[in-house]
């Protein structure tokens, strides 16, 4: 299955793009997702304990399990304001 | 209570009209306190002095987490309107960012709901800032 | 810091218009907080309609008291500006009897001295209230 | 030795006036002049744990000396804002 990855902020610095499609077994989860991601994005690594990940416009923990056409999107702690 | 909140969310890239937000205000006869907030880009980050900060939202996420926060306020404080501008883009020193507003029957749920609004943005909100030099 | 802070009393019978409040703030580069307070009489005091409130204050005594508690407050946060205005006379039910806007560095001690001079001012500052049906 | 003394919001009405001139003995407190107030102004007993007694624009306490000429304010509870 495919879905699609959104890097913000920071992330797209360290990945050099700021979307990308993600081929994925059918049941992998957001964490399996993020270690593929961080295999191909090394500069993603130490960053690996500050990352959000968020599928849709919500918020997900990496247990979640993604479906095919996922929009998914990573990115660092939020600082608005 | 919390259906009748009234709630307005403007992310912009226009500049923050403090004067134009105030004269639309609407305030019905039970209402005694209102709370402002306005935070503005400060000439100095982290020791070093800027001229601005670019200010980049994840635009959809961060409108849908500002109205799951405002429904979380509408729970917790008897609030009668929140209003909230946070602009985006390039941010000059001086300038507010961001600009919120609580309207309330008494003081103490108006300062809360509005620092607990703000802490929660700055947890949930997918915005960030760099700076420019 | 606190020689420097720019304190504004205001007693007055006369309207608070914020407009003009905003429009005479100063703000130098290093603030970066903006926290305003708007008291304004409600339509219902202890269960019961009122049409006013009459405000009567010991005046020199209310700005002294004012002045200590602006001079307690440079002490306890690093705040620019503090400005206050306080109707006294008649002020009827949706009008504002307060306003408050102290301008920091950071949000944490705006709302913090906010709050403290509203609790303060509650407590020695000698203005009364009495409602008017 | 004379003073002034002022009374504020409920307490002028409590006692029909908003001031008057007490005489005192010289080396009197304001708790002394509170006394001397609270019998020749009988309704202001039942207010006598909420007053607050100020010489000049200063809060002070009962057991204040007072001078002749001092300017005193008698008064219930503040309640601005």
């Amino acid at each position: 299955m495919l879905v699609t990855v959104h890097f913000y902020s920071y992330f797209r610095e360290l990945t050099g793009c700021g979307e990308i499609n993600e081929t994925l077994h059918s049941g992998d989860t957001l964490g399996v997702l993020h270690d593929q991601l961080m295999a191909r994005f090394p500069r993603l690594v130490t960053m690996r304990k500050s990352t959000l990940l968020a599928v849709g416009v919500e918020y997900q923990t990496r247990d979640y399990v993604l479906r095919d056409g996922d929009e998914v999107s990573l990115f660092p702690p939020v600082q608005g304001g | 209570m919390e259906c009748r909140m009234k709630k307005q969310l403007t992310i912009t890239t226009e500049t923050i009209n403090e004067t134009d937000l105030i004269a639309t205000r609407t305030m019905s006869v039970g209402m005694g306190a209102v709370v402002s907030f306005l935070g503005v880009v400060r000439g100095i980050e982290e020791g070093k002095a800027i001229s601005a900060i670019d200010y980049e939202a994840f635009e959809k996420m961060a409108q849908h987490q500002f109205n799951l926060l405002f429904e979380e306020m509408a729970k917790r404080w008897p609030i009668e309107s929140v209003r909230l501008v946070h602009r985006i883009g390039v941010v000059k020193i001086n300038e507010p960012s961001l600009w919120v507003e609580i309207v309330t029957p008494h003081r103490g749920e108006a300062f809360a709901a509005c620092q607990w609004l703000i802490d929660e943005m700055k947890r949930v909100v997918p915005i960030w800032k760099k700076t420019i030099d």
